[in-house]
């Protein structure tokens, strides 16, 4: 199955004259949520990192530590407490039009259909309807919901779920892509199949993909580097380089230089102790 | 609260609801009868207590008389009428309005000067379903006019509403009673008045219709009740003032929040008016004879008129709504001592 | 009519066995097919028989017999219909024009609260005057003729509306905007995909409401003045006394409610079954 | 009053340079603590000298002046603060009674599908009567006293309450009552702990029309044949052609619904919080 | 820290005469969805096996094969379609009280602080809260959400919310624990905390637990034998006793035999090709 990327070219971000090095810039971030019934939360402290155009980063940490909130702050959908934030040169005040982001709840309408659901981000820009429509069926059949497409989303279990919200982050090619643990409702086979295409998408269209996961294999496997967090607030503990060829076979997994890597990112985990 | 209704010390065993045929209490019936029948201790001599309701209207006033919630209600004689021929249980037993009250009235520089320069023009009514829409009609077809082809007939209520109407041209003419008319003239609008041709006179308006189980049970309640009522419209007619006052001793909320001296004259007025309409317009009160009689007559004129109106289909027997053996007793009074205490009231 | 199961049919998810929407109609499976006539001819009864036994006249509450037969005269008669199809008419407009503007200011005022702070005592205030008090305004304002009592029937249907406007757009999922917002949708845009359909329960309760007091307020304001409707037909057959003929009005405007509602419900469960269906079939 | 945030705000999440409560008012923070004032302003003034101007006289539409001086008058009436009085227990009771059996009726409604299909037709049937046409049989069954009143209010009261409290228990989320039969929850725990809460914001909707409303069928009530309360006040002053006096009594009236209006969305925020504070701070 | 259970007895088990082996017993199940709008789908076909009182059996299966299904049958909030279902003897007709579940989405009630949301099992079913409530804070301590108790649940993390649906299954200390991807959440450190966590409860409260998961080292850390399940229509491909020792610590992962089970079970996946 090919799936050929739309090639649409990014327009907003061409325009700017922005460092490829720092497409993605993070500088002395903190939030804090100030609930309205009890204690403020310090979510993240002090995040300061950048990410290159075209890179896959993935940010992994202990549950509660502060992931979905950085990228929410990336999506422009949650207000920085202090610090910066920039994508392609732009100060991240709201949404910017070239992110696309997959949900840690899939977040699907229940008054659309799947494929109705995923046409969402194409009904929203105005894109071309009936030339993204076969794509967002390419997508699903990937994802194996191809019967599906006409069904709503109660009638989906939580798996199937999961892959349509991440069609619907596919199906108008984004340049930043934000992923929020994407593959956590899957079994094992299907996340590795679905690794497998993320990285031939990725590979295909460019894109600057942010993950979030709570597979540190995975992580491995997809990423140019591993951003690992520490537990609530949320700071960085260490940025992890991962040093093996492109493109990469699920075997490369089985390598030592892959079990390294795992293990220099698990010990962060082993040091951190839950309660 | 104090509302309304038997205020007078004085209470007597039996009681009697009236029903007003209005929802508004002011300076008409329930001022002339209830107020200075109570506060002149009229219905006490008679060992009456009087108590109010408002009821919507003359046919909700005969509902309550017949369902119980009243035992009499000053209602439209036509009504009357209407609820005998729809099998009632209620029986007119003496007359109040003997003067037909409806006019039409055109603002003073108005080209119209008869029933005749009507046509093409609009006539105001209070609504098309109430007393003034089949008088109107009444009043162009006499004129020679055909209603609702040559005359348009619009709902416009009374007061304020009727006012505006006229005054904004959105009617040429208004058929209202006399009362009503001398509200809007107090407030300051200036009105001509047509003459009513001779085909109104006798034809009745408010009469007193009492429920007829309570009438079976005890005539002789009625008839002091009866007695009590021409009296104190004997006192009314006689010294208007003192009865106006009396209204709002026991009616307080007639003045709606207003100051009792910047309303009294005006309010005075409007009740000579009803006053007017209620008794003989000829002769001095000392003359005035048999309170509440209706002739046959008249009784012809008002079924003629009400059938004509839509209310009745057909003419209904004279027994069957009219009980005059009550008035002779009824009569029996001494005007020349309600004369008297008119004269010598002091508040 | 379908609905939502109570708590112990949530189980009850479509076994095959049982047919959900046969063509026959088995009266074990729709005992309302039964029942609703049923309970109507003990009211009719009832109504018949007690009447004359408490002693309460025809001409207070007649007995059904003689308003079914007031109703068929009415019927038989021309300038019945044009009644009707006056009061049938102002009903709509009023409704039309009442809760289309509660859902343009309902919106207005769900979106940005300083429209809500600025507008919304007036509104509140205004709603509790009464109108029939008005009358005379109204009836200057607008005229003897039709558009005062459609003006009535739509302010009268206007405020239900607008609140459950307001609620029901303010009841969108925070999630389901973010999304959305994530994906660059406009205001706009928002309000269309997420929070208008979320808003629906809200809506058609709203519009239940409103189509039914629509009516009732067109026939109030056909008895401020008017010359025609069924209010009208109500004062007159009042003042000539014949209560049967009124009652039978009355039940004409009764089966004129009941008519809208149905229409109402219709359309939500043509237009908003998501919500039905995932409740009834939630797994 | 915090509202939910538009589209773009949800970006808003309480940053910590942004007082949420503040105990001194910033008026940019809060401009309609001008805007409303200003509005008001604006209003009466164009009201006071437009009228003049456009030759509408004073007995159709009164200047506020005027009508400030009636207001003055009848506030300083002890009979005006007993009508007030009568009109306010009428509407309280009268929205408790309505209100209340919305509550049970539309409970047994949501919960019994069968209750609904016999009883709903005659509910909406009833609901479109123009009860003011009624007022001979509410007289004869409920007297003249304050109970017909109160009858008017409850029942005007009770039918948008009604089809909220149906929508809302509907609205449930599945998911959840489904969470609460595993744990082995009856019908009324679920009723208690999830469909009662769901149906927050569409009982709160229900309410403040109720309340208007009930305020609106008290005056009503009074129209038909009554000796006191403001509905009675207005009629009197009407007849009196105090046509200020009256709007003096038509502002008392919008002051009392915009009070009870203000109740029940206090009421709202304090025990529906959590749909408000989890809109505003979602994430 | 330790975690008395609290040693209710069972009363509505103990009156049944129930099979020991066949406490929980699934007969040729079959369950199809019925949906209006769309064609009716077969979720599970033909599915027979028991579970002994006492046992920890985990289930695993490709997205959609319908093990949640399988749970909400077993839980009685969902109808089967054909085949015969029992617990303790009884037929499942409609939810049992001596069982408890957590949900694959935790379906938290929004309007209850998370502490509130543990105790709904207790309140629902008139327990001694006074008494519960205690236990309740001490499965949120172990779960690391102390200091969250009186937060409501749009102020937590997705982990965060996941872990306090398990404390809300765990509180009442049911029978029958049926657990719906409880770990899917939770990051890989995490998630072993709390598998042994959960080994722990189990060993001392003598539970029977039926597991989903999509992690097949998890399920054969955890279970006396697992239940693999084919790609939808779900049918039994497989049933594996996991022949360790008791009680288990993490490190019998790294053991040959524990590897042999895990590479046994995936075999059946990679069989299992999407689309
Ligand atoms: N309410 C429903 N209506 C119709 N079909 C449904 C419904 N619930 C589930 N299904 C279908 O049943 C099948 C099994 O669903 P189920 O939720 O049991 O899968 P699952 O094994 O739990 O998957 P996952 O691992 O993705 O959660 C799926 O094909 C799904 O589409
Ligand atoms: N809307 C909110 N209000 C208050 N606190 C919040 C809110 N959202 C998140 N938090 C808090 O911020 C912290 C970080 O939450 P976040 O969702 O970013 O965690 P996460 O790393 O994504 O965790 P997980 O892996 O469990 O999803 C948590 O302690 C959480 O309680
Ligand atoms: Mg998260
Ligand atoms: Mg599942």
């Amino acid at each position: 199955m090919s799936l050929r990327t739309t090639g649409r070219p990014d327009v907003d971000t061409a325009s700017v004259p922005a460092d490829e090095e720092k497409w993605i810039n993070i500088a002395s971030l903190n939030k804090v949520y100030q609930a309205r019934r009890s204690a403020p939360t310090h979510a993240l402290s002090d995040i300061t990192f950048s990410v290159r155009r075209g890179e896959f980063i993935s940010v992994v940490g202990p549950s509660g530590c502060g992931k979905t909130t950085l990228l929410k702050i990336l999506a422009g959908i949650v207000k920085r407490s202090s610090g910066e934030v920039r994508i392609a040169g732009a100060d991240v005040t709201g949404p910017l039009p070239q992110v696309g982001m997959v949900f840690q709840a899939a977040t699907l309408l229940p008054w659309r259909t799947v494929l109705q659901n995923v046409m969402v981000p194409v009904e929203v820009q105005g894109l071309d309807k009936n030339r993204y429509r076969e794509r967002a069926r390419e997508l699903l059949r990937m994802v194996g919901l191809a019967e599906f497409e006409n069904s709503y989303p109660y009638e989906l279990s939580g798996g199937m779920q999961q892959r349509a919200g991440i069609c619907r982050a596919l199906v108008h090619d984004p340049a930043v892509l934000l992923m929020d643990e994407p593959f956590g409702a899957l079994d094992a086979m299907t996340r590795e199949y679905m690794n497998v295409e993320l990285l031939r998408i990725w590979a295909e269209s460019g894109q600057t993909i942010v993950l979030v996961t709570h597979s540190i294999p995975e992580a491995v496997f997809l990423s140019d580097r591993v951003i690992v967090l520490s537990p609530r607030p949320g700071r960085i503990a260490e940025i992890i380089d991962i040093d093996l060829d492109r493109p990469r076979e699920l075997s490369v997994m089985s390598s030592d230089r892959a079990g390294v890597y795992v293990d220099r990112i698990r010990r962060h985990f082993n040091a951190s102790v839950i309660d | 609260a104090e509302s309304g209704g038997a205020a007078a010390g004085e209470a007597g065993d039996d009681k009697i609801t009236v029903a007003i045929a209005s929802a508004v209490t002011g300076p008409k019936e329930e001022v002339a009868i209830v107020a200075v029948g109570t506060k002149m201790g009229y219905f006490a001599e008679e060992g009456l207590t009087v108590d109010t309701i408002n009821a919507d209207g003359s046919v909700a006033a005969a509902q309550a008389v017949a369902s119980g919630s009243a035992d009499i209600t000053p209602a439209d004689t036509g009504s009357l009428l209407a609820a005998v021929q729809g099998n009632v249980p209620i029986k007119t037993i003496g007359g109040l309005v003997q003067n037909w009250p409806w006019q039409i009235a055109v603002l003073p520089d108005s080209p119209i000067r008869s029933g005749a320069d009507l046509k093409g023009k609009k006539v105001g009514v209070i609504s098309l379903a109430s007393g003034s829409a089949p008088y109107a009609r009444a009043f162009i077809r006499d004129a020679g006019l055909q209603p609702d082809v040559d005359v348009e007939l619009v709902p416009v209520g009374v007061g304020a509403q009727a006012t505006a109407a006229l005054t904004n041209g959105e009617v040429d003419a208004l058929a209202l009673y006399g009362q009503a008319y001398t509200i809007i003239e107090l407030a300051g609008t200036q009105l001509r008045y047509l003459d009513n041709p001779p085909v109104f006179q006798g034809i009745r308006s408010l009469s007193f219709g009492a429920s007829q189980r309570e009438l079976d049970q005890d005539r002789e309640k009625f008839v002091r009740f009866l007695r009590a009522a021409y009296k104190s419209m004997l006192f009314s007619a006689a010294n208007p003032k003192a009865a106006m006052q009396m209204g709002y001793e026991v009616f307080p909320q007639i003045l709606g929040g207003a100051d009792p001296a910047s309303r009294i004259d005006s309010d005075t007025k409007t009740l000579e008016k009803w006053l007017e309409s209620a008794t003989p317009l000829q002769g001095e009160p000392a003359d005035w004879k048999s309170w509440g009689d209706i002739t046959d007559e008249e009784w012809a004129k008002t079924q003629a008129y009400t059938k004509e109106a839509g209310q009745i289909n057909a003419e209904i027997p004279l027994d069957r709504v009219w009980d005059p053996s009550l008035l002779e007793a009824a009569n029996d009074f001494d005007a020349q001592l309600v004369l008297k205490q008119a004269a010598e009231y002091q508040p | 009519m379908t609905t939502a199961p109570a708590a112990d049919e949530v189980t009850d998810e479509v076994a095959p066995a049982k047919p959900t929407r046969g063509k026959r109609f088995d009266l074990r499976e729709r005992p309302e097919l039964i029942l609703v006539p049923a309970v109507f001819v003990v009211l009719v009864a009832a109504w018949e028989f007690l009447i004359p036994l408490l002693g309460i006249g025809d001409y207070v509450l007649p007995r059904p017999s003689r308003i079914v037969e007031a109703l068929g005269q009415q019927l038989g008669n021309a300038l019945f219909w044009q009644h009707l199809e006056v009061t049938v008419r102002e009903s709509i407009i009023g409704f039309l024009i009442g809760v289309g503007t509660a859902l343009v200011l309902g919106t207005a005022i769900s979106q940005v609260s300083l429209v809500e702070k600025t507008l919304m005592p007036y509104i509140v205030a205004f709603q509790t005057v009464p109108k029939v008090a008005l009358a005379p305004l109204f009836v200057v304002w607008f005229g003897f003729g039709i558009t005062s009592k459609i003006v009535m029937a739509a302010v009268i249907s206007f405020f239900p509306m607008l609140v459950n406007v307001i609620e029901g757009l303010r009841a969108a999922d925070a999630d389901r905007i973010q999304m959305l917002t994530v994906f660059g949708a406009s205001k706009l845009q928002i309000f269309r995909m997420v929070r208008l359909p979320s808003a629906m329960p809200f809506i058609f309760a709203g519009l239940d409401i409103g189509i039914v007091f629509s009516i009732l307020g067109a026939v109030v304001g056909e008895f401020i003045g008017a010359k025609e409707g069924l209010g009208y037909l109500l004062l007159q057959t009042n003042y000539n006394f014949d209560i049967a003929g009124m009652f039978a009005v009355l039940i004409v405007l009764s089966v004129l409610g009941l008519i809208a509602h149905f229409i109402i419900r219709f359309a939500q469960r043509k237009f908003a079954f998501w919500a039905e269906e995932s409740r009834v079939i939630a797994a």
